[in-house]
């Protein structure tokens, strides 16, 4: 039972393709792993918006759309409708051609970096040997379309938004790659699945070897958020759309659909970044308790990535944005440094691999000392000369 | 340590999350068109007129004294009193409008009314399809009984009803005795070719209540639509108000 | 024409494009722009090479260009902050105007 | 297997030549990045996955806001992007040039009889490709480092204003 | 840590030029407004970009624009432009009756319309030597402080609001302002434009019922507070975009007539319910916070202290709160015709201090009205608090200077 359950994309992929003669599974099969991909995360971005203003309203003490169908859940086809009918409007002054390429190709980046998350056992679009590099390189292309976008815009706002937006992905795109290193170093693979696959087994039965449960995993795994929500443009470091100083930036002077298609890959490219996040360091589809593994493993995928969408979600709720000045300080004043004595200590973590018995304690007490050290330290400068003060009255 | 202040942050935003499924207090939305507040007594939006008996028009208590229309800041009230055939004012209204795209619901007509007649409304719910025409509330728009005003402000209405009962009884005693003194002219008057109304009201109007009124003769019983209760309460100058029959 | 002698001439074009935009363009950027379209035609021949040459397993054409690719990045990055710094004194990024040694 | 090659070979030129005749230099860098990713299918093509995606990493995604960031700094004006038409002599000598280099090569590639090796693509994991790094060409991998190191502060060092007015950051 | 000016030079130095496309044009900007950018003495290098930032922008409250010339995104010169909300409201006033020129104090600030009303009907009491009773005197100390709060609330959410955070803060201080204007709401009619306050004293006697229900919202208010401090007073990202931002000297806030908690948090101790004492503020025990900094994290601390301040206040003031009528019944507010004089009144509203300068002529209009509007003159020192701030502090320096564009445009 659990194993049909397993494989139950599998099966159905298999009957499908059996209608077509030989030669041509393969490519049935692709289009199929495309239009699977395509249904699942284009209703789970349906979704996710709405749980995203659903959430956010709770976190402000309101309830959040609900008057489209039975708790709001017809919400998001109403947006696409609307979006759909509203006039397209382009600025006369604009780079037409530009104008209309970035969002396409935003959207088009998006989705291409799902195509090497596993997201089950033996759901995985393609299993590529350089699956991490791949993701990478089509991650940071996204970022391309947004300075597309803001300059063919032709908008003082949406362009000091392109500017951001390199910025911004310039600096964060070494803490992302530094956090993701010691996670390669320990699998010793580039391959998402085997990566997976690597932080499979449980001690106990209950503690799952994910790499987030040890000292560098979960260092790594908060630069790798840290820096992620960065690359996502979200808040706190939603500088390039900063709706209090640039109004929309970069999505100024787009409306209508091309406007949901922004909207779309934010979310597409959240869900890819967390994905890979869950990826590699929560355990991928690995369930977190032996007992649990009859739930199929791509519940348990959806279920962590969720999770996480949530705390990000939550964030959103909390914090306010940084300053483009205190964001690239915080790149490389912080995530950098903090992530290469992360890199250091994952290979302290490998060398020491053998410890056992009472080193094993010794082993955890130098790997967090390693980390939180410097956290301390390098967090006390970053945060020099800021505290909140105590105030005087006068007489 | 950095980062503490941010998860104090988180740890409030979550108390919030939380509370809002369970806390009225944290979940304070009120979904407005199914379910409403109750509006305090004093909640005020439009001005609106009262009018005493079944008949909008004739039981309006305004007397087309034009002291709100003076006194409005926005200047939104017009008023035009009403003539009789032969061009002398009636103490109602004509014409009395008000552009509700230009009041601001200040209440000042309220308070300088001398009658009574004009109260603030609750119906805060105003559209039109017209922004000109349609935001002009006429004299029959306007109108809305005692009995209204009594459910949307039960105490002050009360208040009113009896002030006003209490100088319709003023009136009435002032009047009877007005009427005694003037016995023996209203009958020599009575025997001139003279109409109906001009005479006896003359008399009763000197004693009137408000001080501002345009005191002219002539109140009701020329009017082309005379009513009962105001041809029968005809020498009292405070305005035709019947005693206070709706609390 | 083999595979290997087509992958050359694609090659060899991409070669001469860059070499034409480097030498008829006066913008800076388009210059160094030129060249590094030069640079990635000359990493196409070690892939080239290694994919279809005669001994493929030795995989030093793969070596050669991924260590083609680092430096290319380092040239694009210093040249870029050379233009940079040109266009601060001399508020132009034409190489005609960028004649002189001193600013 | 020819016409892929053929195909992304006319993608990659035909987005060059187009970029490098370009008077906007916005669209030219825009398009350039069309033609290194072209580069890219040609290594994907060939079977150099590693090669591939260094090469959308680094063009696509660092050298191309390099460019497009100095592009942004020099310019006073939206105009300035719009660069001058160059001089007919320059340019018709360019192409001499370039077409005589191209000539050149064209002939020596189709004359030389090349070595070819056996048809099926060569097998080459990352995990190979980390152990040649790593082993016996450790000292290259150590060197391009360095290098790249120089080149960054390098560049740092020339790009950072002196007006001392800034913070060093 | 004192007067360091932070230098918060981002890495993008000189960036984008500035465009040869000029997208607004003011109708009230002077001519040599959309001139070239390149007049502007450039102190650093690079070129200049020139944005206008309003009327039509997120963060500018209002219809209120800044024109900002920007090298890369810090600002080298910053013109504000004001004027589009501008209603005639002084000549309103000398066209209009005395009583009838009370409803309109609601709108300027619209935020606190009651204070507004006090300060007007104080002035007029001046000219015409009418004394409001000892009730009505408490009863507007009750309503003025908590309008305090409810303008502190607003100017707290909206400042976060403009330090990026989504909307959070803001519904949170909104939650909390609702329950006061349920209450004002109960007691004059309305939620904000109130028309309150009469000459001689208030226009309504508050209820013991609405009473009681106010002292309790005002004992649970310090509960509130402290969670609000807990989300975000001391949140790092708060301390690093506002600590060190929108420097005041005290002597510029001085020679600009700055008032209120914009002065205060520069360090000068000046509260008009102090100075002057008028009403019975001096029978209250309270403080007045002061900064040391003038930044924008004093502003906001200010304000916070304040409300705090305040909620002693009103605490003392439902205790004394005599019995008596709430207006003076000889008080004459309708055709009233002051002998010919002049007059001033002022009282420390929430943004500053808020004053109404009235002569008579003895007519039953005003021959001169004239309003003190607090944050039109705290807004005078704009530029100089954003100079060398890039433009993300512009937003957050506007906003801590508390804005009201119905009170600056008048």
């Amino acid at each position: 039972m659990t194993a049909t359950l397993e494989r139950l994309p599998l099966l159905v992929r298999d009957w499908i393709t059996g209608f077509f003669p030989e030669p041509v599974r393969w490519l049935v099969s692709g289009l199929l792993a495309i239009v699977a991909i395509l249904a699942v995360f284009g209703l789970y971005f349906a979704y996710l918006t709405l749980a995203e203003r659903k959430f956010l309203g709770r976190f402000q003490n309101r309830p959040g759309p609900n008057r489209t169908g039975p708790f709001g859940l017809l919400q998001p086809f109403a947006d696409a409708v609307k979006a759909l009918t509203k006039e397209d409007i382009v600025p006369q002054a604009a780079d037409k051609l530009l104008h209309f390429l970035a969002p396409c190709l935003v959207v088009a980046f998006g989705l291409i970096s799902f195509a090497v998350i596993p997201f089950g056992r033996y759901l995985i679009p393609v299993d590529l040997d350089a699956a991490v590099l791949y993701f990478f390189a089509a991650g940071v292309s996204s970022e391309l379309a947004l300075f597309m976008a803001g300059w063919a815009s032709h908008n003082k706002y949406s362009m000091i938004s392109a500017m951001r937006a390199l910025a911004q992905l310039i600096s964060y795109e070494l803490p992302l790659l530094l956090a993701v290193v010691p996670v390669i170093m320990l699998s010793g693979t580039l391959s998402t699945s085997k990566i997976v696959v690597a932080q499979g087994g449980w001690t106990f039965g209950i503690i799952p070897h994910w790499n987030v449960l040890t000292p560098w995993g979960f260092a790594g795994f908060f630069i790798f958020m840290i820096a992620a929500v960065a690359e996502t443009n979200r808040s706190p470091f939603d500088l390039p759309e900063a709706e209090s100083e640039l109004i929309a930036g970069h999505l100024t002077e787009y409306s209508g659909f091309k406007y949901a298609l922004f909207f779309m890959a934010e979310y597409f490219g959240m869900s890819a970044l967390c994905g890979l996040g869950v990826t590699l360091f929560l355990g991928g589809w690995q369930a977190p308790i032996d007992i649990l593994q009859v739930v199929p493993s791509y519940v348990w995928f959806m279920v962590k990535l969720s999770c996480v969408i949530f705390c990000l979600m939550w964030v959103r709720a909390t914090l306010l944005r940084l300053r483009i000045d205190q964001l690239t300080r915080l790149a490389w004043k912080f995530l950098v440094p903090l992530g290469l004595i992360n890199l250091g200590n994952a290979a302290f973590w490998h060398l020491s691999a053998d410890w056992s018995g009472p080193l094993q304690i010794v082993r955890w007490a130098i790997s967090a000392a390693v980390i939180v050290i410097p956290f301390v330290l390098i967090g006390r400068t970053l945060s020099s000369g800021l505290a909140p003060r105590t105030y005087r009255y006068a007489t | 340590m950095l980062g503490s202040g941010i998860i104090k942050g988180l740890a409030v935003t979550a108390k919030n999350f939380v509370g809002s499924f369970h806390d009225p207090e944290r979940l304070p939305t009120v979904e407005y068109p199914e379910k409403r507040l109750t509006l305090p007594e004093a909640y005020r939006s439009f001005p609106f007129l009262v009018f005493d008996g079944e008949n909008a028009i004739d039981g309006l208590r305004c007397v087309a004294c034009k002291m709100c229309e003076n006194e409005c800041p926005p200047q939104c009230i017009y008023i035009i009193p009403e003539r009789d055939e032969k061009g002398r004012p009636v103490k109602k209204p004509k014409v009395f409008d008000i552009d509700l795209s230009v009041c601001m619901g200040c209440q000042i007509c309220v308070e300088v009314c001398p009658f009574d007649s004009i109260k603030m409304d609750q119906v805060f719910e105003v559209a039109a399809t017209n922004r000109f025409e349609g935001l002009i509330a006429h004299r029959e728009m306007l109108a809305k009984s005692n009995t209204y005003y009594h459910q949307i402000r039960p105490t002050e209405a009360a208040e009113v009803d009896t002030r006003l009962a209490e100088e319709k009884r003023l009136a009435e005693e002032k009047a009877k005795a007005a009427a005694a003194a003037k016995a023996a002219a209203a009958a020599k008057a009575a025997a001139a070719p003279k109409p109906v109304a001009t005479t006896a009201p003359a008399s009763a109007t000197a004693p009137a209540a408000a001080p501002a009124s345009p005191a002219k003769p002539a109140v009701a019983a020329p009017s082309p639509s005379p009513s009962s209760s105001s041809s029968a309460a005809a020498p009292m100058a405070a305005a035709p108000k019947p005693p206070a029959t709706t609390p | 024409m083999t595979t290997l002698q087509l992958c050359l001439v694609i090659s060899s074009l991409l070669f001469c494009i860059g070499l034409v935009g480097a030498l008829s363009r006066s913008h800076t950027i388009l210059v160094l722009l030129g060249i590094e379209l030069m640079l990635n035609a000359a990493n196409m021949n070690f892939i080239a090479f290694w994919r279809f040459g005669a001994s493929p397993t030795a995989a030093t054409g793969v070596l050669f260009a991924i260590f083609s690719i680092a430096v290319a990045a380092a040239e694009a990055a210093v040249g870029l902050a050379l233009v940079i710094a040109v266009y601060r004194h001399q508020k132009s990024v034409r190489l005609e105007e960028a004649n002189r040694l001193k600013g | 297997m020819n016409l892929i090659l053929v195909l992304i070979g006319g993608l990659m030129l035909t987005a060059a030549a187009v970029a490098m005749s370009l008077r906007n230099i916005i669209h030219s860098a825009l398009l350039l990045i069309g033609s290194w990713l072209g580069v890219s299918f040609f290594y994907l093509w060939a079977g150099a996955e590693f090669v591939a995606f260094a090469q959308v990493l680094v063009y696509v995604g660092a050298v191309s806001m390099v460019v497009l960031f100095a592009v942004l700094l020099t310019r006073r004006d939206r105009q300035d992007v719009v660069v001058a038409p160059e001089t007919r002599t320059r340019a018709i000598s360019a192409l001499l040039v370039g077409g005589s280099v191209a000539g050149l090569l064209v002939s020596a590639v189709l004359g030389t009889p090349l070595a070819t090796g056996p048809a099926e693509t060569p097998t080459l994991t990352v995990k190979d490709l980390g152990t040649l790094l790593a082993g016996p060409q450790a000292a290259g991998l150590l060197i391009a480092g360095v290098i790249l190191t120089v080149a960054l502060l390098g560049a740092v060092v020339l790009a950072a204003t002196d007006s001392g007015k800034e913070d060093a950051s | 840590m004192q007067n360091e000016p932070t230098s918060s030079a981002p890495g993008l130095a000189g960036t984008p030029a500035n465009s040869s496309f000029d997208i607004l044009h003011s109708p009230l900007g002077s001519p040599q407004q959309g001139a070239s950018v390149r007049e502007v003495n450039d102190p650093f290098h690079g070129d200049l970009l020139e944005v206008s930032m309003g009327p039509h922008h997120p963060s500018t409250h209002g219809v209120f624009r800044m024109v900002a010339t920007l090298d890369g995104e810090i600002i080298v010169k910053l013109k504000p432009v004001f004027g589009y909300l501008h209603r005639n409201h002084e000549k309103l006033g000398e066209n209009t009756t005395y009583l009838a020129s009370m409803p309109y104090t609601d709108r300027l600030d619209y935020l606190a319309g009651m204070t507004n009303n006090w300060a007007y009907a104080l002035a007029v009491e001046k000219l015409s030597g009418q004394v409001a009773t000892e009730r009505a005197e408490y009863v507007r100390v009750i309503v003025g402080e908590m309008m305090r709060i409810v303008n502190h609330c607003c100017l707290v959410g909206f400042l976060f609001n403009d330090l990026g955070t989504s909307f959070t803060p803001l519904l949170y201080a909104f939650r909390e302002r609702e329950k006061f204007l349920d209450l004002f709401e109960e007691l004059t009619g309305t939620r904000m434009m109130y028309n309150y306050q009469r000459f001689g004293g208030c226009r309504v006697d508050p209820t013991p019922e609405w009473l009681a229900k106010a002292k309790a919202l005002i004992d649970g208010f310090p509960r509130f507070l402290d969670e609000y401090e807990q989300f975000l007073t001391g949140n790092e990202i708060m301390l690093a975009r506002t600590q060190g931002v929108g420097r005041l000297s005290p002597e510029l806030a001085i020679n600009a007539g700055i008032t209120g908690p914009v002065l205060r948090a520069t360090g000068v101790g000046y509260d008009i319910r102090k100075v002057d004492g008028y009403g019975v503020y001096p029978r209250f025990d309270f403080r007045v916070p002061i900064g040391d900094h003038g930044d924008t994290y004093d502003r906001y601390m200010m304000r916070i202290l304040e409300m705090r301040e305040s909620v002693k206040i009103l605490q003392q003031a439902f205790r004394d709160l005599p019995a008596g009528p709430i207006i003076d019944p000889k008080a004459k507010n309708r055709g009233l015709r002051p002998k010919a004089g002049e007059a001033y009144g002022r009282i420390e509203g929430p943004k500053g201090e808020i004053g109404f300068y009235l002569i008579s002529d003895g007519s039953t209009n005003p021959y001169r009205y004239r309003v003190r509007p607090p944050s039109f003159i705290n807004l005078t020192v704009l530029e100089d608090m954003c100079l060398g701030h890039s433009v993300a502090d512009a937003v957050v320096i506007l906003g801590s200077i508390d804005i009201v564009l119905g009170e600056v445009d008048r």
